[in-house]
Formats: C-alpha cells, sequence, structure tokens
C-alpha cells in the first residue's frame, strides 16, 4: 500500500510538476487582473520544444549539451528520494537527505558549466551569481533539514517526515516552523522565483537562472524546463512536509493532501510574487543568511 | 720576612701607577722592565726558605728575558715604528690613575674570598697585588689606543699571573716555566713582527684604524 | 716513542721547511709530515691504550678523539693545500675586496708555521700536565698567527693582529686558572698532571676550584669561541687561506676545548660537576644565540661558516654541560662538525677561487659552473645544519635526547629554538649561492663561467663529506664505544 | 611475504635512483631509466600492500642498525598498506606521466638528479609509513622533505621558484624539530627508539602535550591551515607529476603520522574531547580557509595547492569525528568519522593527482599557469578535459564519483551523532556538517570557474588557441585515474573492506559502522551505488531520448546569442577574478583582496580592466612581520661586533668579572 503510494507519488510528480508553473503564472494574472495563459500552457511550451531542431554555438562543445540532459536526470533521482508528508519516498536510507542536496548540486555544477561553455558574457555572469548564492543556500537546506532530523531523531528523509507529527507538538512546532521558513526562503531562491529573480524578465544583467540557459533551445530547454518544474516540486514537497501539520496515516489520502498542499504552496507563491518586487541583488545573500540564522535558532532549540 | 715580600708588593703597585699614569711608551716600557725585576724579587723572597738552583735559575732567566730581552725589543720596536708617545687615549692619564685607585679597591674585594681559603705563610698583600696588576694590564688594553702600548698592556697582564705563579702555586716543574717563558717571548715578539708589517702597510699604528673588519 | 713522534716529527720538518734554501722539497715535507702523522695516529688507535700513570705525556680517550680528528683533518687540509700554494705562487695576487695587489709571505714560513701547528696541536691532545697544555695551547697561536697573515693585506694583517692580542690575553686568564687550580691544591697535590689532580680532586679546595674552572672557561673559551669571547673568531676566519680556516675551526677549536674539558673533569672529580655544567651550558647557549643574530645580515660566506663555528662549539658546550648522554654525544659532535666545517671551509676556498668575491649575493648558480664543488655546498649545507642522513643528525639528536632524558625541559626548548633559529638564515644564504643561474651576480663577469675544479681542490672535501655521510649512517660500536669513554672522562655515560 | 615485497621495492628503487644519477650525463637515457625504475618500484609495493590488506595480518622484520638508539625495524600493518596502496599506485602513475613530461626538458636540463630524488621521493615515503623505529622513521622523514626540496628546486633558475623552495625547506625543518621533541618524549629515558617501547611518558609530560606537538609536526607536512604556507608557494613550482606525488601522496604522510602517534597515547577512552574538537577547528579552518584562498587564485597550479588545504581539512574533520566518538563513547560517530577520513586519503591521492597531472598537460600545451590566459582547452585537448572534469566533479563531492562517498560517510557520521544523545559529539556534528556543506558549495564554485576559464569557451589568447593535445603516454595515467574515481564511486561497498584493516589499527574490534541509523553500512552504500547507477542510467536514457527528437531534425551551428551584439570577441568572455568576485567580496574580511580596476570612463571609454588579486594572508600578516621584527631586532644588535680590539678585550674581562662575581658570591 505504502508503497504504491510513493509509485503514486513519483508520477504525480513527473505529470503534475508542470502544472505548477501553471498555477502560478495564473494566480500572479489573476493578482494583476490579466485573465492570463491557460493553465497547461506549460505543457503545450514542453511539447513545442521537445518538437524543435537545434542551434548550437560554435563555441560549444560536449558540455554544453550534457548540462540539460545531467541536470534533469539529477532532478528524476531526486524525485525518487523526496517524501511526501506521510508518503514515503521510493528509495529511503539514513543520509538521503545528503544524497538530495548533492544531487541539486550536480544539477547546478552542469548547469553552470554549461552556461560558461558558450563563452558568453551574460551567461558566465549568471553563472557567478549562481555560485554565490547556491553556496549560502545548500547549507541552510542541509542544517534546516538536519534541525529536523535532530528534532526526530532519525536520518532518513522518509522517517523524518514521517514520524514529525508523532512527536509531542512543543518539541517540534518551535524548529520545524523556523525550519520551514528557511526552506521557504532556500525555495524562492533555487527556483529562481520573485523577489530573488524574475522568471520572465527580459533584462539579462539582472537575471540569474534565466540567463544561463539563454543559449539553450529546442530539446535542451525543454529539458531544463521539465527539469526546473520538477525541482519546484521537489522543494514544494519537502516544505509541505513541515508545514502541514497533520496525517491522516492512509497513505492515498496522505498523497492526496500533500499534493493539495503544494498546489496550495505553487498559489502562495504566486501570491508573494505578485506582492513583492524583486530585491536588489546584493540584497539576497542577506535574505540567506537571514535563513540561515533562522535554523541555527531551529537546531538550537532541537538541541535543547 | 713578611715585611720586606709586602713592601715589595706595595713596590709593584706603585709601578702598576706609574704605568696608568705615564704617556711616554719609552717610560712605560721601563716601568715594565722594573716591574719584571721587582716580581723576580718575589719570587725568590716566597721561596727563600728551600732556594733550590732551580728556581735561582729560572728567577735569573726571568730577569733577563723580562727585564732585558723584551723592553729591548720594544724599544727596537718603537724607534722602528717611530711613536714616541700614546696620544689621546680612550680614557686620559688622570682618570686612569683614579680608575686605578678604584680597581685596586675592586681587586682586594675580589680576594677576599680566596684569602679566606688561601694556603697558609703567604702575605696578605700578595694576592690582591697580583689581582691590581692583572686588572691594571687588561685595563691599559682596553683604554689604549697604540698596539705598542696594547703589548705593553699584555705583558703586565702576564706579569700579574707570574706572580700569582711564582709565589703562590706549588714549585712548578722548571721546564714548564721555561716554556711559559719562552711562550711570553715569542708572543710579544710576532706581536712585533705583525706591528711591523701593519706599520709598513698603513704607516701608522693607530689600532683605530684596525676596526675594518666588523659586521 | 710513537707518541712522541707524533709531536716532533712535524716539528722538525717544520724547522726544516722554514730553512730558505730548501724550496724544491718543502711541499713534500708537508705532505710528508701530515702523511706521517696519520699513520702514526691509526698506528696509537691501535695499540693498546696505555694508562697516563704520573707522565706528562699520554694520550688518553679525549686526547686521542681529538688528535685523531686533527690528524685527518690535518691531511685534508695539506693535500688541498699543495694545490692552493701552487695556485698561489708568483709574484702577486689580487685582494678579493678592496681589489689592490699584495704579496704572499713566503712559503717557506707558511709551510713551516703549518706543520709547527700541527705539532702544538698535538702536543695539546696528549700532554697531562695542565701547565704544559698552557704552553702548547699558546704555541699553537703563535703556530697560526702566521698562517692568518698568509696573505700580507691589511685585512689580514688586523685579523692577524686580533687573534693574537685577544687570545693572549684570553690565554693568560687560563694560565692564572691553571695556578689557581694547583693553589687550590696545595698541601695535598704537589704537581699539576691530571692523574694527581683528579685523584685528589676531593681534597681540594672549592673556592680556589670554583674560581680557576671560571678563569679556565674564559681563558680557553676565548681560544674556543664561546661567546661572549669569540669576536676575533669571524675575522680570522674570514680572512685567513680556506684551509688555514678549515684547520682553525675543525682542529683547533678542539683543542682549546679540550682545555676546557681537563678543567671540567677535575671540577667533576671535585663533584663540583653541576657548578661547571652550569658555567657550560650558559655560555654555550649564549654562543649559540649569538651566531644566530649575526648570521641573519651576513654578508660574507666565510664570516657566515665562522659563526656557524661559534654556534657549534655553543653546542658541544651544552653537550658536555649536561652530562651525561649528552656529553657522548658531544664528543661525537666534535668529530662531526669538524669534518663538516672542513668540508664547506675547503669548498668556499674554491668559490673564492671561481668567484674572486667573499660577498654572498655576488656568488650565484655554483651548481652551474662548479658542478662538484655545488654538490658540495649543498652536501656541507645539509649536514653542518644537521640534516639526515648526515652524522651532525645523530650527535645533535643524542645531546637533545640527553636533555630530555635528564630533564633540563629548558635547555632543550631553547636548543631546539637556536636550532631553528641558525637554520633559517642559513638556509636563506646557502641556497641562492648553489641554485640560480651563475649569469645573475655582478662579479663573475671578470672569470670565465666554465672554471675548471683540478683534482686536489675537490678530493679533498669529498672525502670529509663521505665521512660525514658515513657517520650519519652507521655509527659502529667500536667508535661509540671510544665515545663513550672519551665523554666517560668528565662524567659522561 | 608482504614485507619482503616492499623492501625489495625499496631496494629497487634506492639502487635505481642511483643509476639515474650516474645515467645523468645522457639526459633523454636517464629519463627513460628513472620512470622505468620508479614503475618498476611500484608494482611490489602495490602487490605487498595487496596482500596485508587482504590477509589484514601485520608483518613485521627486525634488524641491527648501527646507529645510537636507532633499529632497522619495519613492519607493515594494515595503517601502513593502507597508505603504501596509495603512495605506490600515484607514483608509479605519476612516473609514466613524468617520462613523457620531462622530454620536453631533455634538451636543456639534465634529468638524471630530477629522477634520482624522484624515486629517493617514493623509497623515502614507503619507508617513512612502514618504519617503527624513531631513528629510521626522522631519517627517512627528513629524506623525504630534501627529496621533495631538490624536486621542487627544479626549475632553479626562476627567482620566484628558489624563493619557494626556501619556504618549503624552512617549514619543514621546523616541523621537523617539534618530531624531534615528540619522539624523544616518547622514547623518554629508552635505550632504544624502537615503536614498540613508545608510551606517553608518566610525570614527565602529558599525552595532551604530545597530541599537540604531533598536530603541529605532522601538520606542517600535511598543511593543516596556520603552517600551510609552504604548500602554496611549492607544489607550482615543482614539476606537474611532482606536484601530483607531493600533493596527493606526500602530504598525507603527515596524516599517517598523526594516527600512528596517537596509537602510542594510550587507551583512547581516556582521550581529552578536546583533541577532537581541536582536529575538528583545524579542519573547518583549513577546509574553508583553503577553498576560499583557491578561488582567489589565477595560477593553476597554485589554485590546486590550496585545494589539498581544503581536502586535508575534509580528512580532519573525519578524523576530529573519530577522536570526539571515542571520548564520546559514541562508536557509529568514530567508526564513520574514521572511514571517511581514511577513505578520502585515497580518493584525494586519485582525484587530486588527476587534476594536477591533468592541469600540468594543460600548462605545457599552453605555456602559462595564469588561467586567465587559457580557454577553450576542451576543444584542443579533448582527453585531458574530460579528465579534468571527472577529476573535478569527484573534488567538490559530486555524485556519482568517489569524493562524494567519502563526504557521504563523514556526513553520516556526523548525523549519527547529531540524532545521537551525547550532546558534545552533536555540536561537533554539527560543526563538521556545517563546514561540509559551506566546503560543497565553495568547491562547486571554484571548479565550475576553473573548468569554465581553463576548459570551456574561447581561448584567450594565443598561447591557448594554438595548444594540442598532450601524447599518450601522459594521457593513459590520466585515463587510468579517471576510472578509478568512477570505480570507487560505484563500487563503493567492495572498498571498504579494503580499509577496514587500517581501521582495525586505530579502533580495534569494533564493528560500529556496521549499524548506521539502523541499517548496515554495507547495503547503506550498496543502496547509493544503485542510485549512481540509476542517475547513469537517466543520462543515459536522456541521451537517448535527445538524439531520437533530435534525428529527424535540423541541428546548425551558429555564433553565441549575445543579445543582439554582432561580433562577440574571445575576450568578452567572463573573467575569472569577475566570476569569484562576488564571493570574495563577502569575505572580503578574511581575504583581504587587492583590487586592480579601471573603470569605463567618458561617453566612448577605451578600456576597463579588472583585476583581484589575493595573498596568503596567514604569510602576509602572520609570518612575514615576525621574521623581519626579528631581521630588525638582530640588525640593531650588529654594534656589538664593531670591530675594536680593545672593546673585544673588554668582553673578556666583563665576563670574567661578572663570573667572578654571580658565581663566587663575592658581592654579599
Amino acid at each position: 500500500m505504502t508503497v504504491c503510494a510513493s509509485i503514486l507519488h513519483v508520477l504525480m510528480a513527473l505529470t503534475l510538476s508542470p502544472l505548477l508553473l501553471g498555477v502560478i503564472n495564473r494566480t500572479k494574472a489573476k493578482f494583476a487582473g490579466r485573465c492570463g495563459q491557460p493553465l497547461l500552457q506549460p505543457y503545450y511550451d514542453l511539447a513545442k520544444l521537445l518538437r524543435k531542431g537545434a542551434v548550437y554555438s560554435r563555441t560549444t562543445t560536449w558540455v554544453f549539451r550534457a548540462g540539460p540532459m545531467v541536470g534533469l536526470a539529477a532532478m528524476l533521482l531526486v524525485i525518487g528520494l523526496v517524501p511526501l508528508g506521510g508518503v514515503r519516498a521510493l528509495g529511503t536510507f539514513p543520509g538521503d537527505l545528503i544524497l538530495l542536496t548533492y544531487a541539486l548540486g550536480l544539477t547546478r555544477f552542469m548547469t553552470m558549466l554549461a552556461a560558461l561553455d558558450t563563452g558568453s558574457a551574460f551567461e558566465g555572469m549568471g553563472a557567478s551569481r549562481e555560485a554565490q548564492f547556491s553556496l549560502l543556500a545548500e547549507p541552510v537546506l542541509l542544517l534546516s533539514l538536519a534541525a529536523l532530523a535532530i528534532c526526530t531523531r532519525s536520518m532518513g528523509l522518509s522517517d523524518i517526515y514521517g514520524s514529525l507529527h508523532t512527536l509531542d507538538s512543543a518539541r517540534w512546532v518551535p524548529t520545524a516552523s523556523l525550519a520551514a521558513a528557511a526552506i521557504f526562503i532556500v525555495l524562492l531562491v533555487e527556483n529562481a522565483r520573485i523577489p530573488i529573480d524574475d522568471p520572465n524578465t527580459h533584462l539579462e544583467l539582472t537575471m540569474i537562472h534565466e540567463v544561463m540557459v539563454l543559449d539553450h533551445g529546442g530539446v535542451d530547454l525543454g529539458l531544463i524546463q521539465y527539469g526546473a518544474a520538477l525541482k519546484l516540486w521537489v522543494f514544494s514537497s519537502l516544505l509541505v512536509g513541515v508545514v502541514i501539520p497533520w496525517q491522516i496515516g492512509q497513505p492515498v489520502l496522505d498523497l492526496l493532501l500533500g499534493v493539495g498542499g503544494i498546489f496550495a504552496l505553487a498559489v502562495v507563491v504566486g501570491v508573494v510574487e505578485s506582492a513583492m518586487a524583486r530585491l536588489r541583488l546584493v540584497r539576497v545573500p542577506q535574505m540567506l543568511a537571514v535563513a540561515a540564522v533562522l535554523t541555527m535558532i531551529a537546531i538550537i532549540w532541537a538541541l535543547r | 720576612m713578611a715585611v720586606l715580600s709586602d713592601l715589595v708588593v706595595v713596590l709593584l703597585l706603585l709601578t702598576n701607577l706609574r704605568l696608568l699614569g705615564s704617556s711616554r711608551i719609552v717610560a712605560c716600557i721601563q716601568t715594565v722592565a722594573l716591574q719584571a725585576v721587582v716580581l723576580s724579587v718575589i719570587t725568590l723572597a716566597s721561596s727563600l726558605s728551600n732556594l733550590t738552583p732551580a728556581v735561582v735559575a729560572l728567577t735569573l732567566s726571568t730577569m733577563a728575558v723580562k727585564g732585558l730581552l723584551l723592553p729591548w725589543l720594544l724599544r727596537r720596536a718603537v724607534r722602528g715604528v717611530g711613536v714616541g708617545r700614546e696620544v689621546e687615549p680612550f680614557v686620559g692619564f688622570t682618570t686612569s690613575v683614579l680608575i686605578g685607585g678604584g680597581l685596586l679597591g675592586f681587586s682586594f674585594l675580589i680576594s677576599k674570598p680566596l684569602l679566606v681559603s688561601a694556603p697558609p705563610g703567604i702575605s696578605a698583600m700578595l694576592i690582591p697585588g697580583a689581582m691590581f696588576t692583572i686588572l691594571t694590564g687588561l685595563f691599559i688594553v682596553v683604554s689604549r689606543r697604540k698596539a705598542l702600548t696594547q703589548v705593553l698592556g699584555y705583558l703586565v697582564l702576564e706579569n700579574g699571573v707570574y706572580v700569582f705563579g711564582s709565589s703562590l702555586a706549588v714549585e712548578e716543574p722548571l721546564l714548564v716555566e721555561m716554556g711559559i717563558l719562552l711562550d711570553v717571548l715569542v708572543a710579544v715578539f710576532v706581536m712585533g713582527i705583525v706591528i711591523f708589517q701593519i706599520n709598513r702597510e698603513f704607516d701608522h699604528i693607530d689600532t683605530d684604524k684596525l676596526s675594518v673588519l666588523k659586521d | 716513542m710513537m707518541l712522541w713522534s707524533v709531536i716532533l716529527i712535524p716539528a722538525v720538518a717544520g724547522c726544516v721547511a722554514m730553512v730558505p734554501p730548501l724550496r724544491a722539497i718543502r711541499r713534500m715535507l708537508l705532505l710528508l709530515g701530515a702523511v706521517w702523522h696519520s699513520v702514526a695516529v691509526v698506528w696509537l688507535c691501535l695499540s693498546p691504550a696505555m694508562t697516563a700513570g704520573d707522565s706528562w705525556i699520554a694520550l688518553d680517550a679525549p686526547g686521542k678523539l681529538f688528535l685523531v680528528i686533527a690528524s685527518a683533518l690535518f691531511l685534508a687540509a695539506a693535500v688541498y693545500g699543495l694545490g692552493y700554494l701552487r695556485k698561489e705562487e708568483g709574484t702577486a695576487t689580487r685582494g678579493a675586496e678592496e681589489g689592490f695587489l699584495f704579496r704572499n709571505e713566503p712559503e717557506g714560513i707558511f709551510i713551516g708555521c703549518l706543520l709547527l701547528f700541527l705539532a702544538s696541536m698535538s702536543l695539546v691532545c696528549i700532554c697531562q700536565h695542565l701547565g704544559l697544555l698552557w704552553v702548547a695551547v699558546e704555541a699553537t697561536t703563535l703556530a697560526s698567527a702566521s698562517l692568518i697573515g698568509f696573505h700580507r693585506n691589511h685585512r689580514s694583517l688586523e685579523a692577524t693582529w686580533k687573534y693574537l692580542l685577544i687570545c693572549s690575553v684570553g690565554i693568560a686568564m687560563a694560565l692564572l686558572g691553571i695556578f689557581f687550580l694547583a693553589t687550590a691544591g696545595r698541601g695535598h697535590v704537589h704537581g699539576l698532571t691530571l692523574t694527581r689532580l683528579i685523584s685528589s680532586a676531593t681534597a681540594m679546595d672549592p673556592v680556589w676550584l670554583k674560581a680557576a674552572f671560571i678563569l679556565l672557561l674564559v681563558g680557553f673559551g676565548t681560544k674556543m669561541g664561546l661567546a661572549p669571547m669569540h669576536t676575533w673568531l669571524p675575522d680570522a676566519h674570514s680572512e685567513a687561506p680556506s684551509m688555514v680556516s678549515a684547520l682553525l675551526s675543525g682542529a683547533l677549536l678542539n683543542c682549546a676545548f679540550l682545555g676546557i674539558l681537563r678543567g671540567h673533569a677535575v671540577l667533576v672529580a671535585a663533584d663540583l660537576g653541576v657548578f661547571s655544567g652550569q658555567l657550560l651550558l650558559l655560555l654555550g647557549l649564549l654562543s649559540m644565540a649569538v651566531a644566530a643574530v649575526f648570521m641573519i645580515r651576513q654578508t660574507d660566506y666565510k664570516r657566515m661558516l665562522a659563526y656557524s663555528s661559534i654556534e657549534h662549539m655553543g653546542i658541544m658546550a651544552i653537550g658536555v654541560g649536561l652530562g651525561g648522554l649528552a656529553a657522548t654525544g658531544a664528543m661525537l659532535h666534535a668529530v662531526n662538525h669538524s669534518f663538516a666545517k672542513g668540508l664547506l671551509f675547503l669548498a668556499a676556498g674554491n668559490l673564492l677561487a671561481a668567484y674572486s668575491t667573499k660577498e654572498i649575493q655576488d656568488v650565484r648558480g655554483v651548481l652551474g659552473r662548479l658542478p662538484i664543488t655545488g654538490c658540495l655546498w649543498l652536501v656541507g649545507f645539509l649536514a653542518i645544519t644537521g640534516s639526515p642522513p648526515f652524522g651532525l643528525f645523530v650527535s645533535e639528536l643524542t645531546i637533545l635526547k640527553g636533555a630530555i632524558d635528564s630533564g633540563h625541559w629548558i635547555t632543550a626548548v631553547l636548543y631546539l629554538a637556536a636550532l631553528g633559529a641558525v637554520f633559517i638564515p642559513m638556509a636563506r644564504h646557502f641556497l641562492p649561492m648553489a641554485f640560480g643561474s651563475s649569469g645573475e651576480s655582478s662579479q663573475n663577469k671578470s672569470c670565465p663561467l666554465e672554471a675548471r675544479e683540478p683534482a686536489w681542490s675537490v678530493v679533498p672535501p669529498l672525502a670529509l663529506g663521505l665521512a660525514v655521510l658515513a657517520m650519519g649512517l652507521y655509527v659502529p660500536q667500536p667508535l661509540w664505544g671510544a665515545m663513550r669513554e672519551a665523554a666517560a672522562a668528565f662524567g659522561g655515560h | 611475504m608482504g614485507i619482503v615485497l616492499l623492501l625489495v621495492s625499496i631496494g629497487v628503487l634506492v639502487l635505481g635512483s642511483a643509476f639515474c644519477a650516474v645515467a645523468s650525463r645522457r639526459s633523454r637515457w636517464a629519463n627513460q631509466l628513472g620512470g622505468v625504475v620508479a614503475v618498476a618500484g611500484a608494482i611490489p609495493a602495490i602487490l605487498a600492500a595487496g596482500h596485508v590488506l587482504w590477509t589484514g595480518e601485520t608483518e613485521e622484520l627486525r634488524l641491527p642498525w648501527a646507529v645510537p638508539f636507532g633499529s632497522f625495524y619495519t613492519a607493515v600493518d594494515g595503517l601502513s598498506a593502507f597508505f603504501i596502496m596509495a603512495i605506490a599506485v600515484i607514483c608509479g602513475l605519476a612516473a609514466m606521466y613524468g617520462v613523457s613530461y620531462m622530454r620536453h626538458y631533455a634538451g636543456r636540463k639534465n634529468l638524471g638528479p630530477s629522477w634520482f630524488f624522484y624515486n629517493m621521493l617514493f623509497a623515502s615515503m614507503l619507508l617513512v609509513v612502514t618504519a617503527r623505529n624513531g631513528m629510521l622513521f626522522l631519517v627517512a622523514w627528513e629524506i623525504m622533505s630534501l627529496a621533495s626540496f631538490f624536486l621542487v628546486m627544479f626549475d632553479h633558475e626562476k627567482e620566484e621558484v628558489r624563493e619557494a623552495g626556501w619556504t618549503y625547506l624552512v617549514a619543514m625543518h621546523l616541523g621537523t624539530a617539534f618530531l624531534f621533541a615528540l619522539f624523544l618524549l616518547l622514547s623518554w629515558q629508552g635505550k632504544t627508539m624502537d615503536f614498540d617501547t613508545f608510551g606517553v611518558p608518566s610525570g614527565v609530560a602529558s599525552g595532551s602535550v604530545l597530541f599537540l606537538l604531533a598536530v603541529i609536526g605532522f601538520g606542517t607536512k600535511a598543511g593543516f591551515m596556520p603552517m600551510h604556507v609552504w604548500l602554496p608557494e611549492a607544489h607550482p613550482a615543482a614539476p606537474s607529476h611532482v606536484s601530483a606525488v607531493m600533493s596527493g601522496v606526500m602530504i598525507k604522510t603527515g596524516i599517517y603520522g598523526l594516527l600512528r602517534v596517537l596509537t602510542f597515547l594510550g587507551e583512547p577512552s581516556t582521550w581529552p574531547t578536546w583533541w577532537g574538537w581541536t582536529l575538528i577547528g583545524v579542519g573547518a579552518v583549513s577546509g574553508i580557509g583553503g577553498v576560499l584562498f583557491a578561488l582567489a587564485q589565477h595560477d593553476l597550479k597554485r589554485l590546486l595547492a590550496y585545494h589539498s588545504v581544503e581536502n586535508i581539512g575534509i580528512i580532519c574533520l573525519g578524523l576530529g569525528l573519530w577522536l570526539v566518538g571515542t571520548s564520546t563513547d559514541n562508536p557509529a560517530l568514530a567508526a564513520l568519522g574514521l572511514l571517511g577520513g581514511l577513505l578520502h586519503v585515497w580518493n584525494h591521492a586519485i582525484f587530486k593527482s588527476l587534476l594536477f597531472l591533468a592541469a600540468g598537460a594543460a600548462i605545457q600545451a599552453t605555456g602559462t599557469r595564469d588561467i586567465e590566459l587559457m580557454g577553450g582547452l576542451l576543444k584542443r585537448m579533448r582527453h585531458t578535459g574530460l579528465a579534468f572534469i571527472i577529476g573535478s566533479v569527484a573534488i567538490c563531492g559530486l555524485p556519482p564519483l568517489n569524493g562524494f562517498i567519502s563526504e557521504f560517510m563523514i556526513y553520516v557520521g556526523a548525523f549519527s551523532g547529531v540524532t545521537g544523545s551525547v550532546t558534545t559529539g552533536a555540536t561537533a556534528s554539527l560543526l563538521v556538517v556545517a563546514a561540509l556543506a559551506m566546503i560543497g558549495g565553495l568547491a562547486i564554485a571554484c571548479f565550475t570557474k576553473v573548468i569554465g576559464v581553463v576548459f570551456l569557451g574561447e581561448g584567450r589568447s594565443d598561447l591557448a588557441k594554438d595548444a594540442s593535445e598532450a601524447p599518450a603516454l601522459m594521457r593513459a595515467p590520466l585515463a587510468i585515474m579517471a576510472g578509478l574515481c568512477v570505480l570507487i564511486g560505484l563500487l563503493s561497498p567492495l572498498v571498504i573492506p579494503a580499509i577496514e584493516p587500517a581501521t582495525r589499527c586505530l579502533i580495534p574490534n569494533s564493528t560500529a559502522y556496521r549499524n548506521v541509523g539502523g541499517m548496515d553500512l554495507y547495503s547503506l552504500l550498496w543502496r547509493i551505488s544503485t542510485a549512481f547507477v540509476v542517475l547513469i542510467a537517466f543520462i543515459v536514457g536522456l541521451w537517448a531520448l535527445r538524439r531520437r527528437l533530435l534525428a529527424h531534425r535540423t541541428v546548425q551551428e551558429a555564433g553565441t546569442w549575445d543579445c543582439g551584439y554582432a561580433a562577440p570577441t574571445s575576450r568578452m568572455q567572463y573573467t575569472a577574478s569577475s566570476f569569484a568576485w562576488p564571493i570574495l567580496d563577502m569575505f572580503r574580511f578574511l581575504l583581504r583582496p587587492q583590487v586592480l580596476q579601471q573603470r569605463p570612463s567618458g561617453l566612448f571609454p577605451e578600456k576597463a580592466k579588472f583585476e583581484s588579486h589575493v595573498d596568503d594572508v596567514f604569510r602576509k600578516y602572520a609570518y612575514g612581520p615576525i621574521f623581519s621584527s626579528v631581521a630588525w631586532l638582530a640588525d640593531r644588535l650588529r654594534w656589538v661586533q664593531q670591530g675594536r680590539n680593545q672593546l673585544y678585550v673588554l668582553y673578556i674581562a666583563l665576563a670574567l668579572l661578572t663570573l667572578l662575581f654571580w658565581k663566587l658570591g663575592v658581592a654579599k
């Protein structure tokens, strides 16, 4: 039963994750008073991209072509590692949170290389910023997960999320809420959402993620965008697992609950995006520093 | 007996003071010669009790070498080098004499613990006297400019040591005493040669100019 | 008989060499003297040890050790010297510093004094009577004076003059010390032979003994180059011809040290070993510190070597002062240091010949120009700084072990610190000389880029280098035993 | 059997090196010979190590050696064999590379000495890890330092190389001074310095003193952060295959020494906890500091050298966890920390040598070490570039390569400490987790910079534009090392048993690591291997998918899209300085970077320039001032020797009188 739920979760992640982007865009459109693009727009984009041919810069090498594939492959691996609330992950073992973090790192590594492979000044700039922010984001993510691990005295993500709510609330609520806040910030950073990055700006100088993929097109771009969608799903499920304060104990229902939570989170992101303006780049590290402090407090609380 | 030796020691002290006071090198040489005579007398006086031929021979040779040969050598050196007097030493002559007084007191001071456990039968003046002579020698070497004067200082130092040895120490084998004497003689001789050569190299023996080698 | 020949043969040869008409056989005499001496010494070492008894001349363990050192070093120096004299032969040489012409002293006197020097050093090593010891030490001073002044330019004359005056004054103190010893033993001891002094040491008067040792320490310390009486040493070593410098620092300083050891032995016998040991420790550490300080900004490589001799004399003093194991180490160190320093000074002679400068910054790229000398220079550097696998590593470590095992923590720490403080400037100065390309320095435009290295100039230092290496990799039991025996003479084990 | 093989290989190396020295007249021949000797020496050593690691039993051999306190007492146990394996493999491969690399100098330089010292270095390293006698160890240790010093001095015509050599030699010598003290204390009042007589001298010095001596003495060789200053100087100066050996295995002998000495310091349960804290602190500082300084470098080999400091830091973190675990009685923490640290020793040996060798090829192809002048090399040096990228992925600890495994084990150890009950363990573990995460992020930043600037994009100078691929003999070792990275990554459960003999020397009869958070370590590692296989499968699958999708489509070439700018040139690429700047700027308080920049000005700015430079702060602000102040003091003191005879005699007189006064108590 639980295994079916896990498989189901993976399938939903693979299928529904682009929908998250659609939801976010819709929410923003609603706030802006536009009717906005159809919910399924991301799917249409993907389908179109996958049908296209490719144009490669003479500067580029196999690294440029490998980037999107390795990135997506790593994301697929991660999907198999991440639990959703009560739903255990497909593959789980003690310390899988480390593999998860480092798989994300691999994605980042290859994306940056692919960007640098083009030799374009803009993409180099983007890669530089990505490096700067991610070197702060990665420890924050790891430490906030560590805080939860300490709280639950277990080392596997599925165990952590599974047993979190069984503890008495006094012990886990403060830690969990702080960790959740931190994870949310990391989510915004890693998925290039406002207020850190504007996914549909057209001013290369201000971009981070988008500028790194300027030169990709066709199939490669499709893979990248699908990867981005999966990434959003992963972070959302990490967050939802913490913030949804109860579990039914019935795996399938838990799954539905969790997925519901993820889409709710997408709406929240949309709201944030429409409510806030983009931060100046120099402010981003400070924001991450705040997140780091939050995790510190969370850990201290957990150790107490 | 002890009175006699005490008087001789006093004579020794006076020679030292004269050395400190006088600026004319020839005068100093004469004084050193006189000192040699004095200390050979001391030797005799201290070993009157058992007067072996060896001691006599030693005393005579000492007198000969230190009283005649060395002064003669030095005088020749003075003539050859052509310096009459010690001009502007590091320490003026009057001051030197005063310091000499100080040194005298000092030598009495450091002799005291030695005197406490000194072997019996020697005049209380002797150890301080020897000390004072040694210190005088050192002081002359330190405070004078001319190489020749420093040689004189060395001789005075040597005399001090000799006084001590010949009168205090047990009867040394003649061979050793002679060896010591010979060494002193050769030392002064070699120094004289070096002084000559230095003089030839840089027509003066002002040891001020002898400070090229340094760090 | 053999014992006497060790002194007399060189002495006679020396006197003969001074006779003007014999210029033909002169160098032969030098070689013969050296070879005979070493043969005799080997024979003495192999022959059963004689008991000192009450004789004035006898070969006890420490004497044997230092005699071997002196003999070996002299042989090397003599071989080197033959070639050197052949090169120096001729009317006039150009001074290294000011570059004016000067005339060397007559070869006869030089060779004669070399042999007399050997004779007097042998006498120091084998005489058992302190008065005689003093005579011999003073004789070494007089014999070596004219060796230092071989180049009769004013620098070397100045060095000679300083050497003569300072050492004579210092030695005079030692004589006073010896008389003090006699006085201390008055009524109990007659005569100044070591055996008597030691046998009746306990009966002597402690105050006089202490005073005597202080005088001996200062007096012979002047000759040995312990700070603060070391001042003559850099001048003399830097101005003397290189093989003379090698003899001075390898053999002469040891002889002076032997004088101190004799006094120390008496005090140890009188249970005042702690007192004399402390003084030795103090002066030893001071010497190492002084050496380090003056090496840092040194510009003249021969002076550099001289200061390193001061440092190593300090190390030996520390070893003896600590006593026990460390004393054995000190004996070993005496051998190692003499060979290493001899090697370095001879190599320095080659450098001086090739670059005609003593300035460190003008000597570059020796490995390129004089490959063998360059290697020797590096080997010597590593050896003298006590890196394995060279002998000094073993001896320095032994001394350190002695210090630590006997719980002299502060000494051990200071000793290690001083070793480090000496190593850094030495590396600073030695390495650029050996490495680099010889085009960098200013001076060597004058002389041909490919200077040749005749056998006489590399074989002796090479032999010494091999000796040091062997001492580091293999210290056979007999040798170690000899060291222990030598150290046992003054409370080592 | 094992020990005999080992001695055989040492003998081969020593003899062979002698032949190299003799053959130095014929440079090319000496070159071939040297390489052959090294490989010939490596094979028996590998067999020996393999044999001991397989049987897991200690083999020892005692021969007399006529040196005070010395004996030729050697033994190979698990720990030794573990290090021998690394040394032999790396030295052998590096030698293969070196033969081809040095051929380049054969005309100009005499290669005999260089190979002599290379093989001596190899032999001495083998001896260091097998010696069981203080004298033997110290001799081998110093020969190792000296041989590597002469190798560093290979290019001694260059001023900076001589400077580097001096720094290296001085650092080694000072470090060794601490080892003297350490060994003499361990063998306190012993007649011999055999290791089996070693122990804490009770009442003389506490174990903590010895521990600190060991950390300083061996840390200098290993490159712990405050003592690391020689490392970024020496490694760039040496020829690349030497840098590979020095950075890959030689600095690990420091780790070996530390571990070996710890076995003399009594019962592990009695070790104070702060030892572990010390190592963790050192590890965190070295790790983060090393990678930060690396990020700031433009000299490729200097950059890699700083990464060695970083990885030594990671190893240190693992060992620190081990110590904390032992002292707080947390076996899982201890075992995993140790296993991770040791595995990282191997891993770092492999991928750091790989990186150095690949870098060497690039440097020889371009003729410069400045990465700002390289670029686009991947197109001209396909294999070398690929090898370098694999090495980078490994050193960043990214899946699916070996770097991840060792870091993962340290992480898991730390987490098991966090989720454990003892809080001291937990705090330490959290520090480790934080540090590792920080290091990971920075390493990724640094290596994307290097790869991007050196191998990707367009050539940034003519030097880079006409580079050509390295010869096969140089590429073969790269291939082997890269293969090892992948193998260890995928088959980690099969590698760990090879490390267990080593751990057994340090944690006797402990099977704690068999239980990690309620799972057997091996099955855990198997899961990771599966995950890696899955990852690779995904990649392959996606690659196939992409090929099918692009099969009938048009794939065309064009210029890089530069936002409408028509004629992009290679000079418009993002420079390394600019790439690293944001991060350097974040840490400017520590790095104190000097910016050399010329802002564009006017309507039509002619040229603009941005360059950042970072000195080693420890060298510049700590050691430099000390040395110069000592020199200043020495200058002040020189008047003592100012040439006046009178003054000199005065010294004598004063010395005499003072001693008389002081000792005879005349004063009172």
